[in-house]
């Protein structure tokens, strides 16, 4: 079995990429493989909001990330990033506050890091 | 009453390049202003016919495309050139569209007091 | 020695003479997102092009003979049977 | 004196459009124009965060948005295009949440729509 | 009626094909920011550019004899002195 | 150790993704492993001396580009190509790269584990 790391760079607005990042890892765990993180960088970090107001016929960002953080998916976020980006890390849902260091870590003890854009 | 054009030049599900675009031409459709919408290069496809976008749970947004003509919004063009480049024709398209020449593009824009690109 | 090459939009997004240049005949191309409206542009990279079947489908692209349609699963599998992934 | 609307759809990360912009705010202001709306669309809206935290050596966007509203300048934002990306619309500082229709009626009656991205 | 082309990155980031046929001769080309990096690639829209001289001299972009240097008052009153206004 | 290759292809204030790469670029080699950055299209642009962003309120990122060599990464390429189509020869960059022609960046891509455009 393998071992992902994933990185996503594009906003939440993206909701193609969004969609696409999501079911990528739902294919993962489905097949046994560990994801040790979803990292959210550059504009990604928005996904980490608390706030968006979707309608019901959007693609319902949050409850996305919610259901691949109860299946105890490790979901970060840069932490440099966001602070440039205005990003209230003080509240982050589901992803936690990490450095670059971090996932670099993670990164390099990957078999496979696949970027979403 | 002024002349807006509203430029899309962006893929479909690029963003939301194309909805911000369709919501600023509703808008000022709205305000009753003289609005006209052209498409060209990736931004045709946003016409291209039987796309099901909420089959992976995208908003439908060609169903709001075609409100269009339910709103009186009648200038709808495409760029002649990107709708071959797309192998598109005019029975391809969700709505009806006129489909311009470079030089009628020339001529829709030096029409416009206001111009913005979305 | 294959490299996985992954495109989400049209040719037009990215700078073409590069690419033709960084993409070998033995690299797999992956057409994902608005880059599966696109694959007469991108047939010049490789012969065989991979197409992201749901991405496909809800665009309403019919695939030609040498496009092969791919499932995630199948784009999992890809991911480890090459050697490294490019997200253009 | 002409009448100006200016409008912004590029986020906070791109320092060089947001000087650009506030440049040429201050060049219509100093000259005696009107600029009845400066207007965040698209990745635009993020400009309207509170949560900005740049180092010292960093172009300081809140605190030039400040000075232009303390010229009295109308700082609007477009609301759903907000709520789509997550932006807390209840906290956006000098900017006013405001709707499309808002800018499009100013838009029409101004002599000029500049666009900077 | 001349029309106003503003361009903020260099010329890859644009769809070229579709700009050489809406760029008239009499319209007025304008260069910002990473676009002056790329005067050479710009010259084929109009003899003379012209070029928002801050942008400019932050890059250490050297100017031509046929570019004309703009500050932001004289920006500003481009777009007056112009029908149109399109940042591409 | 791994091989770890940082791509930039935007021009030098498209966003902050020079800026992001940079930071990538130092910490995979903060974290000792074999870092390289390659940079190709505008963003050779990005190793243009004389450069002074300081002027117009942006931050000298240029000073912290020179800290690559303070910090051993020593493994900076520059597409051969793209410094002809833009007018730079070696003497114009900030720090010492390696021009690379399309067969050397070839090899220089399958020698990676992990490749990240940014």
């Amino acid at each position: 079995m393998a071992r992902f790391v994933l990185s996503l760079h594009t906003p939440p607005s993206d909701h193609d990429t969004t969609q696409r990042i999501v079911k990528f890892a739902n294919a993962c765990l489905a097949q046994g493989h560990t994801i040790d993180a979803i990292f959210l960088y550059q504009q990604g970090i928005y996904h980490a909001s608390t706030h968006f107001d979707l309608s019901s016929d959007e693609l319902q960002i949050s409850a996305l990330w919610q259901q691949l953080a109860d299946q105890k998916l490790n979901l970060m976020l840069c932490v440099t990033a966001a602070q440039k980006r205005g990003l209230d890390i003080k509240n982050t849902g589901v992803f936690k506050v990490a450095g670059l260091a971090e996932f670099a870590m993670l990164a390099s003890d990957a078999d496979k890091w696949v970027q979403f854009k | 009453m002024i002349n807006v054009l509203v430029m899309s030049q962006c893929s479909p599900f690029d963003d939301l390049n194309i909805r911000d675009a369709l919501d600023m031409t509703l808008i000022f459709a709205a305000v009753d202003q003289n609005v006209s919408w052209l498409f060209s290069g990736p931004a045709v496809l946003a016409l291209k016919k039987h796309q099901q976008p909420n089959n992976i749970g995208l908003k439908d947004f060609f169903k709001n495309i075609k409100t269009l003509e339910i709103y009186d919004v009648e200038n709808i063009f495409v760029c002649e050139k990107s709708l071959l480049d797309y192998g598109l024709n005019k029975h391809d398209l969700l709505i009806e569209a006129k489909a311009l020449n470079f030089s009628q593009q020339q001529t829709l824009i030096k029409a416009q007091q206001h111009v913005v690109n979305l | 020695m294959s490299t996985l090459h992954i495109f989400s939009k049209p040719l037009n997004y990215y700078s073409a003479n590069q690419l033709e240049n960084l993409i070998l005949s033995g690299d797999k191309v992956l057409l994902v997102g608005d880059a599966c409206f696109a694959k007469k542009q991108f047939r010049q990279f490789a012969d065989t092009l991979l197409i992201l079947e749901q991405d496909a489908q809800v665009r309403a692209i019919k695939l030609a003979d040498n496009d092969k349609a791919i499932s995630y699963e199948d784009f999992m599998a890809l991911t480890l049977s090459t050697n490294q992934s490019i997200t253009w």
